[in-house]
Parts: C-alpha cells; structure tokens; sequence
C-alpha cells in the first residue's frame, strides 16, 4: 500500500522552496546587496549598524504584517491599519499632554479596538464584503484624522512615548548565549526523544538554526544585541503569535474557521469569534503601532502612513500567506517585510536613483515570489519524473479471468 | 490478455497504465482493460483502488505516468478534458466539480463550442428535451449552489450526456441519489446503450453492478484482480476479489431486537424550517438506531441541520439530553451532538489538513493539554486508530485529506465523531462511496455505539442498509413524517413505496398503490 | 554671497571633499524634482558630493534615509521635510551626530512659525506660504475690482499649504469687501480633479467670479472647466510652473506666484556649504526667497522652473 | 420535486436588494443630494450641467472599473490598471509630437496589452499570486513612468488626443427616441412572445426602464444627450461588455472560470485563455484610459492617476462583484463608480469642508454596501417565513409503528 520510497520526508518538505521560498529569498537578496555593496568599496552591507537599521526601519510594519497575518488566516482582509494606527498616533497625542500618558494609550487601543470591531461587525454580523468594509473605515477615519487634526501636524511635550519608543534594550551576551544553546538544546532533545534522530533534527531545523543565530550574534555581533525597543516588541509579537498559533487549540481554530468555515462551524468552533476577534486584535495592534509611530517623533501629521496598507499585505502575501485564508506563517510575513526594507535601505545605500528604485522594487517583488512558485512547481515536475522512472518495481500478478 | 468475442475491437483499450500522483502515490500500478462498444463496464474495487484515478485519465483530467490508451483503435494524446470531450467521452466525476455560482442550465450547457452566441431560449429547449428524455424535471434558472446535493450529482449526469458522448464515464453516479432517481439513471443508460452509446460505471452497490453491467473490472490497490463478463462472477467472487484476504463479514446482521433502550435523549416537537420539512415530533431513546428514510429533497438534510442548531430560520422545540434546542453547532457539540455532513467537501472537511488535524478538529480541547495545547502525540495516535478501524487507505496520516480517495475522505468526516464525547449521532449519509467491507465496518461502529448508549440518527437513501442497522425507520416525504416504522416489521419495498407516496402501513407495493394523503 | 561663490569655484585641494545629503520629499513630483535639480547644479559647481534621497512621500522612509546619511557620516544635511512635526525629530538625530542640518521647502518643529527657525537648524530656505497667499490675494483684489463670489480650490485634504496659502488670500479679501468664499473644495493638487471641483462647484454657483487654486495644476484644470461652462470667472493659481505660466500666457489663468524650486535648491546647497565653511554663523534665519506675483502684464519675468 | 411556491419569480429576484441594491443606493443618494442642495436654495441638483459633470468625471473610472469587473469574474485580481494607464498616456505624450498621433496611440496601447501579457503570463503560467504579481507591476509600471518623466511633466504640441478626449458629441433628438421606443418595444414584443406577459414584462425592467429614461431625456433633458466622448466611450464599453458577457458563450465561460476553474477545466474550457485575455484585455482599456486621460490637459506628470487601483476596485465591488471570482455585473461596476463620483460631486456643490469629507465617504461606501446586504438577508428571511407558513399543504398521518 504505502510506497515509502515516493514519500519526501519531513525536513525535505520543510526546506522545499514551496515552504521556506521567502527565506531563500531574503538571504538572496541579502547576498546580492552584500557583494554588490563590497564590489563598490562601501563599508561591508552586513555591518551591524546597517542590519540594526533595517530591523529598526521594518519594525512598525513588521507588527502590522504579524496581525494581518491573523486576519488573513481567518479568512478576511484588512485595509483599514494604517488609517487606524494614524488615528491612535493622533488621539494618543492629543490627550498625552493634558491626560498624561497612561490615559492617551489607553484611549488610542480603545480607538484601535473600535475600530476593529466596527470592522469585525460590519463583517460578520451584517455580512459586508471586508474588503468594502475596510476600505470604508480606511477612509472614515483618515477621515476622522484629518478632523481632528485640521491640517496641522502636532508635537507633544510629553516625551514619555518618544523616550520609549526611541529607547533601546540591549539583551545580555550571557542571556542571548543562553537561548541559544537553549534552542539547540531543544531540537536536540526533541529529535532523541522522538527517535528518528537524523530526520528530526533537520525537521526542526527553524529551532536549532534560529539557536545557532542567536549564538553567532551574541559570539560576532554582538552590537545587534541592543536593538530599538519597537524591534523587541516586533520579536516578542512574532514569536508569541507563532506559539499561539502553532500550539494552542485557537491558533488551530483560527486556521480551520479561515480554511473551510462551514466544516469549522459544524465542528463546533464558533467561527464569528475567531474571525471578529482577528478583527478587533488587529485594530488593537495597528493602535499599538500607531503609538509607537506617534511616539518616534512624538509628532504626527494628517497624512501619517498614508498607503501603508498596501505594504503590510504585500508584505504578508510576500511570505507565503494566502489572500483566501486558512495559511499563513507569520514568521514568513515579517521575513516579507524585512525583505521590503532591505530593498529600499539598498537602494539607499548603493545610492539607486529615485527614478529606477520603483523599477527595481517591483521587479524584485515579482522576481521573489516567482522564484519560489515556480521552484515550488519544477521541484514537483522533477520528482515526479523520478519516481515514474522506477516506477513498476513490482510485476503485478493480473488475476485475469475472461471467461466465455 | 482478453481475447475479443466476435472480435468485435474495442472501443477503448488501457494498456498497462501507470499513475503516479505528486504526493508519491503509486495509485495504478498497470492497470489493462478493455471496453467494447454498446456495454456497460463496471469498474468497482475497495475505497483507494484507483478507480476514480482512472476514471480521470481516460477522460483527460489527470496524465498517465506510463502506458497507453487507444481510443477506437488509435493511441490519445488527451492533455486536457477538452480533447477527450472533443473526441466524444463525456465524465461524471466523483466529485461533482460544477460551477456554483451558475444556474443549472449554465452548468449542464458548460463548454459547449460551436455557436459564440449564447442562445438560451434554445438551451432551455434542450433541457427540457434532456430532462423529458431522462425523465427527472429540473428548474434551468435554480443556482447550482442552492441545490441539495442529490440534485447537484442529476446536474453532473445531465451535464455530460448533453453532449451526445460516444463513451459516458461514471464514477459513482448513484451515491448521491435515492432509489427513484436510481431507477431514473438505469433508465436511461439502459436505453442509451441500446442505442450504441458506451458506459463505464464505477459504484460500490454490488447488486447494481450485478444488475446493470456486461462487464466488469475489478481493482484492487492499482492493480486489475478479475475482469470478466458480469454473467460469469457472482457477488462472493466479486466481494473476495475487492477485499482480497481482508475477511469482512458485511452480510447485514439482523438488528439487536431485545435491546434495552435508554431514556429518551433527544425529544423534537413540532419542528419545522421553512419549506424545507416540518412540522414534525419524534423521539430518540438512548442506545436506539433510528433511520431517516426519504427521496431526493424530502428534508433530510434539513432536518439533521435543524437538530443540529445549524439552521436558525427552524421553529419548534428540541429536547438535547434533557436541555434545550441548541442555538448553534457549538452549543450541540457541547450537549453532546454529533454531525456528519453529506456534502464531505464543503462541510466535512479541510483539504489542505493532515489526516490527523481533520479528525482531532471537533474534540481539540479533550485532546490538549489543559484544554488548549494541543498534544500532537495524542492526536496521532487517535488518528491511527480511526485509519486502523475505519481501513483509511493512506500512506501516512500526514496525507492531505483532499489527496485522499472519495470513500477514504468519507471515513476521516466520520472518524471526526467517534473517539470525542459525542452521544447523540446524526450521520447524513454516513457511508455514501464506501466500499462493501468499509460499509459493513462502519455499520458495525454504529451499533456498537448504540450498544454502549448512543443514540444515531441515520440518514441513507439505501433502504436496506437502514433496515439492517436500524431499531426503526422514520419517512420523510415532502418534508412530513409520513410514517414511523419498526424495521423488523417493515421491508425495502414497504419503505420505498411510503417514501414515493404510494402505500401505507401494510400495504404492499405492488398491491394496491393507495396515496397517503 | 558673492564672495563665498568666488572661493567656492575653486575648493582649496588640500581640503577633503565635502558630502551633503539632500533627505528630499518625492522626486516624482514635479516640484521636489527641481529642488534636487537645482540642489545637483549647485553641488557640482562648488564641488561638492550631493547624495541624494527621496522618501517618496514616506515619513518613515525620511527618517530612515536621514538616520543612513547619519550612518554614511554626510557633512551636512538639507532636509526636504515632509512634515513639520516628525522632522523635528530628524534635525535632533542629525545634530546629536554632529552633523550639520539646514532645511529647504519646508520648516522644522511642529508648533512654530517659518520666521522662527528651530534652534538646532543652520538655515532654512524656502517661500513664503503665507506671503503667497497674500500675494494672490493683492492679485485678485486686482482682478476682480468689484468683488463678487470666490471659489477656494485645496490641495488634497491634511495639507498644511490649504491653510497657510489661504488665510492671507482671504484676508485681502475681507480688507477690500464685497468678496464672499461660497466655497473652498480639494482639487487633490491634479488638473482633473481641479476640473471635477470647479465644475461642480460652478454649476452649484454659476456666478462665481474668481477661483483661487493653490496650485498652478488645479488652476489649468480650473480653467478648462470654467471654458466649458462658458463662465467669466477669473483663476488664480500659485506655483508659477510651466503650466501656469502657459496658461497665463494663453489666457486660460489670471495669475500665479511665482516659486522657484531650482533656485531653492542651489540656494540651499549654498547656505549648507557657506556653513559648512564657517561662512555662515550665528542664529540660524530663515531665508525666504522672491515669490513675486505673475500676470499677463510680467509673465516673462516668471521663468518657470518645474 | 420542486415547490413552486417556495419559488421567487424572476422579477422579484430581479428587484430585489441582493441584486439591484447599488441602483437603490445611487437612487438613494441621489434624492438625498437633491433634497439637501434644494433646501439649501441652490439651483436643481438634477440639472442637466450637474448631471453631466458627473457622468464625465467618472467616465475614465468608469471605464476602468468595467474591465476590472472583467478581471474579477475571471477570479483574478489586478492593482496594476492605474500605473498602466499612466504609462500608456506618458509614452503616447512622448511619441505623439515626433511620430504622430496613430503610432504614438498604438504605442500606448502595445504598452498595455504587454502589461497586462506580463501580469497574465506570471499569474497563470507561473502561478504566483494575482495580488502580488500585480502589486509589483504596479510598482514597476509607476518606476517606468518615473524613469520616461524624470520628475518633469510633459506637455505635447499635437492636439489631436486633447481634441478628441475633450470633444462632446450629441445624439440627436429623433435618435433617442427611437433607441427608447425600440427598448420598450424589445421588452415587450420578448414578454409577449414568451406567453406570461406579465411577468416577463417585470423581469424585463432594464430593458424598459432603459427605454424610458432615454425617451425622457430625450424629452425633458435634450441637454444630457451632448456628452463628452470619454463618456459615449464608457456607454458603449459598458454596453459591448454586458452584451458579451450576457449573450455569448464566451461571457458564460468567462463566469463558468471564475467561478470554478476546476469544473471549467473539466468541462472542456481552456481556462488559461479566459483568465489571461481578461487580464490582456483589462491591461489595453487601460492604455485606452491612459490616453484619454493625457489627453484632457494634454500633458502628464510622474504622479498621475496614483492610488486610483483602489477606487476602481471599490467602484467594482461596490457593484457587487464578488472578489472571488464568478460573478458581477458590468452595468452595475459602472453605478457604483457613479456612486463615489456622485459623492465627491455632492461634497463640491454643497460645500463640505474637505476634513469631514473622507469621514462621510467612507461613512456611505460601508452604509450604501451594509444597507443592501442586510435587506438582502432580511428579505430573505422574511420571505422564507411567508412561505412557511403556506408549505405544509398536505398534513400527513403519522403512521406510529413503533415495534418491540
Ligand atoms: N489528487 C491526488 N493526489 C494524491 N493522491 C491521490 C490523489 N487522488 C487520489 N490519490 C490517491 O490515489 C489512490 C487512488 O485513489 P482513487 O481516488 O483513484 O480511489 P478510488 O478507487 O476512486 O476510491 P473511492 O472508492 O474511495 O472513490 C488513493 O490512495 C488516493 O489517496
Ligand atoms: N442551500 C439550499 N438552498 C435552497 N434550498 C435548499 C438548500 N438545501 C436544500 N434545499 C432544498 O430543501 C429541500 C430539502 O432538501 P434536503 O437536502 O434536506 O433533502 P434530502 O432529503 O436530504 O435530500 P438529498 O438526498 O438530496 O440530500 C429540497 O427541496 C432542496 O432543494
Ligand atoms: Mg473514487
Ligand atoms: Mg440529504
């Protein structure tokens, strides 16, 4: 019955252009960037102050793409963030100054979170296409910005969210040694435990490779330790997102209700839940973000991350998640995003006139995500030709019986 | 390997074909098999044999990955459905692939080439023509989408007889259809092979084969283990050629009689929704089989859904283990309700899932730790026991379910159920494209469960398999409860006649054919 | 001046190259454009190295590319800034790194005025937004000597110019009287869409006299829909682009102010490298060059420059 | 088998919100500006002018959001129509004054049957997602445009394309008339020859009520008959679309894809072809735009038709064109973008301050989309009650035999 000689083991799957497709590509672009950066005589592109700018630079988006993810996995989609995460930077600086700073963030997440389930209901409950929905709320409440703000941009003098949001932590050398020996550690213990020691341990390559970073971070840069306070935040965002999804009974909910919600409905998961609350998550964050955009130059504008919808999707359908829900990863999403900055800071960089950089941008858009799509296919193309090769291993004992 | 009698050539000639699917499944492993013209060839064989799979390759859907068809003596070319249509076969798939968002006419007229313009005042003709011809009435405005999926399977037949095929391919046409919408596809490929036209006929109803087929194929794991004239094998002969070594005793045994009945779990009253059904009152006792019988849109469906929470236009009351009519499936599951759904593909299950998430979805929390982290080793291994009860045919349990055969995937929506808390079943054709020995399996499950307490409420248009596994019968006809039959008092014919409005209690069949009403 | 331009022809050789990095606003509009262009005439006159980088239109972008130049340790950096408030910011990174910043089109520090530069800046270059609308007001007291309805077209909405650019042009008004603003719409800055607002705002008013448009662009299209609807109002428009000088020339608009991007931009490049030389010292000023009015009578003396 | 009474007629289907809800929105929100500019003692809402504007001003748009509403029944997906058309109208300004009016349109169009070739062939051939394949091009396309301008606006000396996309043509009188008798006489002589008058005549409304508000204005508002070309342009587009997709197969098949490419596919359907000619198609009307669009000043810059990807798409879905593929309606792509011109025409004659605007734009988009999903839904509930109440016509004998 079971061939296990046509059957692609685990890790084979996990490395598969198809699953990892936006890693291979982000190191290619890196790649790119660090030769050509070299070959020009520039200080070399992988310096510590140049990955701690991208990092810093992808942050904010970064966030948005993780709880884009979230809705997209659900099932639904998004415009309205950025108009959301203006109007949180907004309300928090109005009221920082007069309310101090505890009352204007919690004033600007309930805006987020109104926001979201002004969205999730319109959805939901009375059955409104989300992508009209959103677009509506993405022009509400500009909308309701520009209102408010009057076509002045304002300065707060409380610097508390500056101070934070501009502030850096640095994790301990001691501390990073430790998760990463941890990590490995881990996929060590994992891969005896399970048995099947060698083809484990590849299978769980995300954990030890990631370990083995941490290492090489702390041994040889260990200047990346000490990062802005919103990239901890984006980490700390991704990785709890990742476990939430990857190990508890909602991440799983959130997939099946996003994958085919009928079948998840007669299953017994409440399917409003999940999607409204993917909803109301996302305009909480896309507030938090806000705050921190606000924060950064303790200033906003009415035109504050105009159009930034459009990137958190790309970024999120850059990393493999489908725009028709129930998959995503939103790890991948944030690599998508890092490889948007990474762009644009080597344009900057290798100094790319303003005129070809759309060129180039595009261009690299299309060119990554083909590449992993068509690998994805030949890889496919290849092995079934393998297999077919070697295919009738056993002669079949026909039982023929025709009679009369 | 069969000589010709007559030396009539055939039609169609599969020699030695290869399939190998991109997950690594070797699915036909040199199949041979040739088709004459004017017959009807059965082709049966245990869920996963690799019928369907075949199935789609003679019709252009899927390419072989070695060996060779002729078509009327000449080796195909086909890479799409297109040029097999073109070359006159026509298929019905398993799984009905139409266009939902298209009413029926679209869909039945779908890739017709010849005219540009889209004459609809004479594709209503047609269809009517069609339908007339076939003998099954059809409205050509309804949406597809809205269709029961009885319904939905006449449109795929329709469909591919419209266009005149030299060659029909069915893939199991019947699992879909009550008894009377059977007789009415009988019919009409009885009178259509007279006329020349060639059939490949795909089921897992033996006495169907039997009764319908010239010849017949058996597949078993890919490989051909009997091909013979229908009048020279019987149904033991077929049964051990289709199970091999696997000795199943699916001969239906008779229901339990003396079997103590719990109280009463699951108590309706005047429910009713819409158009659909209803009103109607029932009870089901704990430990009790109950069956559904009912033709094609008699309310079925409807009525599970509305037990279910999952219809919320429905009005009446609904008595769950002593609690009320649950407002929503998560509320039945939690009063301990159980559903499996006749539409698999779009109720039952999620193609892009493991096996194993599939059937742990609907008890997660039982199965984590501390109610939400779930224990992958636990789902694995309750996933293996449902493909070790169930004989799921599959490599690994890693396998998507949408890669699965059409009976397989039927196994893992039902294993769904059985391993959680569930105590009150209601199975909408619960063994719809199972093979012989999986049926018998799964009828086996129920009445286990019943034995330890539950309660099931089946719903099957095969009225025999209800009177064998049932303690009693209800009818359903035009959405009313027409009758409410011990099984052990009652027969197929009996069932039939009440379920099409003839007969009553105690008449005969073929008697007097007294309406009802 | 002078004198700086006669040293900076030929740079001392010993002395090392300097770098400036224009952090500029989009380059695919029309008016940013010429400022680097003028800012890149400039740099190779004196000899300069120009970086030059364009945030197209995004604050977060501004301020990454101004924390790269701070990476690439520029000399001196001329801020485009997108914003007033946010720039604020990006002048104090700067200045933290020792690095010095001047700005042009465009100020610095939220809650200020053009005329009072933030501290921390060398110089700022740029024109009188509401000398501008000042101007356009003298033009249409000029123009429509009788009064009569006015029509405000806006920029697109969240625009500070919609407001700087309009408070002085209707302070003329009322000075002179028997004006009243029956409406003030977005012309979102494009000629079609300045053609949608003065179409529907003339058929909701048809004897509108004047309309004022705060850009050459939205004026053009203004014009056309005043053609269309055979109406004798008069349009004023600000920018003094090819455009609209075009248009003055051919009728189709009163008037315009004239802007002079390119100059600003060379301008610029010249205060930075006068600071950078220690030529200019002290407080910093705020620079705000010539943006004389243009009609028909002195259309030749606008060389348009975007 | 089936029960006639549960049956909704065709012409109640026809009325009901589900279907014709944009054309009661429009309605809607144009008593609403009617009423308002009335009670402000402005001149008629609905004078001929007023009237005309919008219909020119959302002409280009409207034509757009035609051959998205294409794109999107194929089950695609295309952000990139703005920065094509800005390419066409760049190099048709570029080419016109050296090469001549039919090469320099020629070009403009080869530039957009070759955007929209790239976007089919990466879409379909290579399978990477529409939303990122077009976000690229949209991307990549605007970097051209930037590269061709440099920063500068052009203006060509050639008039020919500001004469045509700014001249008015005037159907005459006497035409109108017979175009709006011959309608009625359509939908007449088709109920009649049907047998159930009727209701066929009631099914029929667009024919008619098409006929009727041509014969009045040609009666009441001769004025309206002189539009301007970009205008004639949309009607005809719009009407050759509906037609085709209505009456021909190809249009069946178009849906047939979108809907289920699979069931296409296996009904013989080259689904490939569909799929990319939407895209080819959608990529050469948007040159046809682009053109149009340089010609009305005669002059293009870097910046044109930004962001107005989205508008089209909200005009499209507005109409009730699903983002999933499979099913939409041309005609009505087309209200909804007279929708959110009418909007922005209502704003201008009314005078609403530009910072209240985007909240009352956004505020109807979501209001004129719930409005007619929830009657939708409600009618239908409503509906199915009436009807089950008359259901049960035969109560049926319990026949109880409960053995044992
Ligand atoms: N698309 C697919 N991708 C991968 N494997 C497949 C695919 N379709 C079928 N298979 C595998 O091929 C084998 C044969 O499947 P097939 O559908 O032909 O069985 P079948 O005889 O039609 O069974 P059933 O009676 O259940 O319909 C099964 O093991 C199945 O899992
Ligand atoms: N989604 C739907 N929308 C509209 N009508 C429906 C829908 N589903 C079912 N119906 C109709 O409701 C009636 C009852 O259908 P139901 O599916 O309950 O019957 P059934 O006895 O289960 O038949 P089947 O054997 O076809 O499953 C039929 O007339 C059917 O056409
Ligand atoms: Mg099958
Ligand atoms: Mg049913």
């Amino acid at each position: 019955m079971t061939n296990p000689a046509a059957k692609a083991p685990a890790w084979r799957k996990a490395l598969a252009p198809r699953a990892a497709g936006v890693v291979y590509a982000f190191i290619a672009l890196l790649a790119v960037l660090t030769i050509t950066s070299s070959a020009q005589g520039r200080p070399s592109y992988l310096s510590s102050v140049n990955l701690s700018n991208i990092l810093e630079q992808s942050a904010l988006i970064g966030i948005l793409a993780i709880f884009m993810t979230v809705v997209l996995i659900s099932g639904n989609f998004d415009l309205s963030v950025a108009s959301t995460a203006a109007l949180a930077g907004t309300v928090a600086l109005k009221l920082i100054d007069g309310n101090g700073t505890f009352v204007a963030v919690l004033a600007a997440i309930a805006c987020g979170a109104l926001v979201g389930l002004v969205n999730a209901l319109l959805v939901q409950k009375v059955g409104v296409n989300a992508f009209i929905v959103t677009l509506g709320t993405l022009t509400a409440v500009r909308g309701v910005v520009q209102a408010i703000l009057d076509g002045k941009s304002i300065t707060a003098h409380n610097t508390a969210l500056l101070d934070f949001s501009t502030g850096r932590w640095e994790l301990p050398v001691a501390v990073a040694l430790v998760i990463g020996v941890a990590l490995i550690a881990l996929a060590v213990v994992l891969a005896v435990r399970s048995g099947a020691v060698r083809e484990k341990l590849v299978a769980a390559w995300p954990l030890w490779l990631a370990g083995l970073l941490v290492l090489a971070i702390a041994g040889f840069r260990p200047n990346l330790l000490d990062q802005a306070v919103p990239v901890w935040i984006m980490i700390g965002l991704a990785l709890v997102a990742s476990l939430v999804l990857r190990f508890t009974v909602i991440g799983r909910n959130l997939y099946a209700v996003g994958g085919n919600a009928e079948a998840a409905r007669l299953s017994g998961i409440n399917v409003d839940r999940y999607k409204m609350g993917a909803f109301v998550l996302n305009g909480v964050l896309a507030a938090v973000v806000g705050v921190l955009y606000a924060g950064r130059f303790n200033s906003v504008d009415p035109t504050v991350l105009t159009g930034g919808e459009l990137t958190v999707i790309a970024a999120a359908v850059l990393g493999g998640t489908s725009l028709f829900g129930g998959s995503g990863v939103v790890v991948k999403s944030v690599i998508g995003t890092l490889i948007l900055f990474t762009l644009s800071n080597g344009f900057n960089v290798l100094n790319i006139g303003s005129n070809y950089q759309n060129v180039v941008q595009g261009t690299v858009l299309v060119a990554a995500a083909s590449l992993y799509t068509a690998t994805s296919q030949r890889d496919r193309a290849l092995f079934r030709k393998r297999v077919a090769r070697k295919a009738p291993a056993e002669p079949a004992p026909v039982l023929t019986k025709t009679g009369a | 390997m069969s000589s010709d009698p007559g030396g009539i050539p055939p039609i169609l000639d599969v020699r030695d074909v290869h399939k190998v699917y991109r997950t690594g499944t070797h699915a036909l492993r040199g199949v041979s098999m040739r088709v004459r013209p004017g017959t009807v060839h059965g082709l049966i064989g245990a869920n996963g044999a690799g019928k369907s799979t075949l199935i789609k390759i003679l019709s252009g859907a899927q390419t072989v990955s070695d060996g060779e068809i002729a078509w009327r003596g000449s080796v195909t070319e086909w890479t799409s459905p297109s040029q097999a249509l073109a070359d006159g076969l026509a298929a019905v798939y398993q799984h009905m692939p139409l266009v939902p968002s298209l009413s029926v006419l679209d869909n039945v007229f779908l890739g017709h080439t010849g005219s540009l313009r889209w004459d609809r005042a004479r594709r209503t003709r047609e269809l009517a023509e069609l339908c007339d011809r076939v003998g099954y009435p059809l409205d050509g405005d309804d949406l597809v989408g809205d269709l029961s999926i009885g319904a939905r399977q006449m449109v795929a037949i329709l469909q591919a007889l419209a266009r005149g095929p030299a060659l029909v391919l069915l893939d199991e046409p019947t699992a879909a259809l009550s008894p009377s919408e059977r007789e009415i596809l009988f019919a009409s490929v009885r009178r259509l092979r007279d006329t020349g036209t060639t059939f490949i006929y795909v089921s897992h109803f033996l006495d169907e084969v039997l009764d319908l087929t010239d010849h017949l194929t058996v597949l078993r794991d890919g490989l051909v283990v009997l091909d013979a004239p229908t009048a020279s094998t019987d149904e033991a002969a077929l049964i051990t050629a289709i199970v091999g070594s696997r000795l199943a005793a699916f001969e239906a045994e008779a229901p339990v009689a003396a079997r103590s009945l719990g109280e009463v779990v699951l108590a309706v009253e005047d429910l009713a929704s819409g158009t659909a059904f209803g009103p109607l009152s029932f009870d089901v006792r704990a430990g009790e089989v109950v069956g559904v019988a009912g033709l094609l849109g008699s309310g079925r469906t409807e009525l599970l859904q509305a037990l279910y929470g999952a219809d919320r236009a429905a009005t009446g009351s609904v008595t769950v283990n002593g609690r009320g009519r649950p407002r929503g499936p998560q509320q039945a599951v939690r009063r301990g309700m159980a559903l499996v759904p006749e539409d698999r593909a779009r109720q039952g299950f999620l193609a892009d899932w493991e096996i194993w998430r599939n059937i742990s979805l609907p008890d997660l929390p039982r199965l984590s730790w501390r109610r939400m982290f779930p224990h992958a080793a636990r789902e694995r291994e309750q996933a293996r026991q449902a493909v070790d009860d169930l004989g799921i045919k599959t490599q690994t349990i890693d396998s998507k379910v949408g890669d699965l055969s059409g009976g397989n995937a039927q196994k893992v929506v039902f294993a769904k159920w059985l391993y959680g808390n569930a105590s009150i079943f209601l199975l909408d054709e619960p063994t719809a494209g199972v093979d012989v020995g999986a049926k018998s399996d799964i009828l086996h499950l129920i009445r286990r469960l019943a034995a330890r307490g539950a309660a099931v409420l089946i719903v099957t248009s095969e009225f025999e398999e209800l009177i064998g596994s049932c303690d009693r019968i209800l009818v359903l006809r035009r959405g009313a409860l027409v009758a409410d039959l011990a099984s052990a008092e009652t027969d197929v014919h009996e069932v039939t006649a009440i379920a099409s409005g003839f007969g009553s209690h105690g008449d005969h069949p073929l008697g007097r054919k007294a309406a009802v009403s | 001046n002078t004198e700086s331009s006669g040293d900076s022809a030929e740079p001392p050789a010993q002395q090392k190259q300097l770098t400036i990095g224009l952090a500029n606003q989009q380059e695919s509009v029309t008016f940013p454009a010429a400022i680097s262009e003028g800012a890149k005439k400039k740099a190779a006159e004196l000899g300069v190295k120009l970086v030059t980088l364009d945030s197209q239109g995004d604050q977060a972008k501004q301020a990454s590319q101004v924390q790269d130049l701070i990476a690439q340790k520029v000399d001196g950096i001329i801020l485009v800034p997108l914003s007033p408030g946010p720039a604020q910011a990006l002048v104090d990174q700067a200045d933290a790194a020792g690095i010095a910043v001047g700005t042009a089109h465009g100020y610095v520090g939220a809650d200020r005025k053009p005329e009072d530069p933030y501290s921390k800046l060398k110089f700022i270059v740029t024109e009188d937004e509401v000398g501008s609308g000042a101007t356009a007001g003298e033009m249409a007291v000029k123009a429509v000597p009788n009064g009569g309805k006015v029509a405000v077209i806006t920029g697109a909405a969240g625009f500070q110019e919609n407001t700087t650019r309009v408070s002085d042009f209707t302070k003329a008004l009322e000075t002179k009287g028997g004006f009243t603003v029956v409406a003030t719409q977005p012309g979102n800055w494009t000629k079609q869409d300045g053609q949608a607002a003065c179409q529907n705002i003339l058929a909701a008013n048809q004897d509108v006299a004047l309309f004022y448009a705060i850009s050459d662009d939205m004026a053009v299209g203004c014009g056309a829909a005043i053609k269309a609807a055979n109406s004798t109002a008069k349009v004023i428009g600000i920018g003094g682009a090819q455009v609209g000088i075009d248009a003055i020339k051919d009728g189709t608009m009163y008037g315009t102010v004239c802007y002079k991007p390119f100059d600003e931009g060379g301008q610029a490049v010249q205060q930075m490298y006068d600071a950078l030389t220690g030529k200019l010292t002290g407080a910093p000023k705020t620079n705000f060059y010539e943006t004389p009015g243009v009609t028909k009578d002195n259309v030749d003396s606008c060389v348009p420059q975007w």
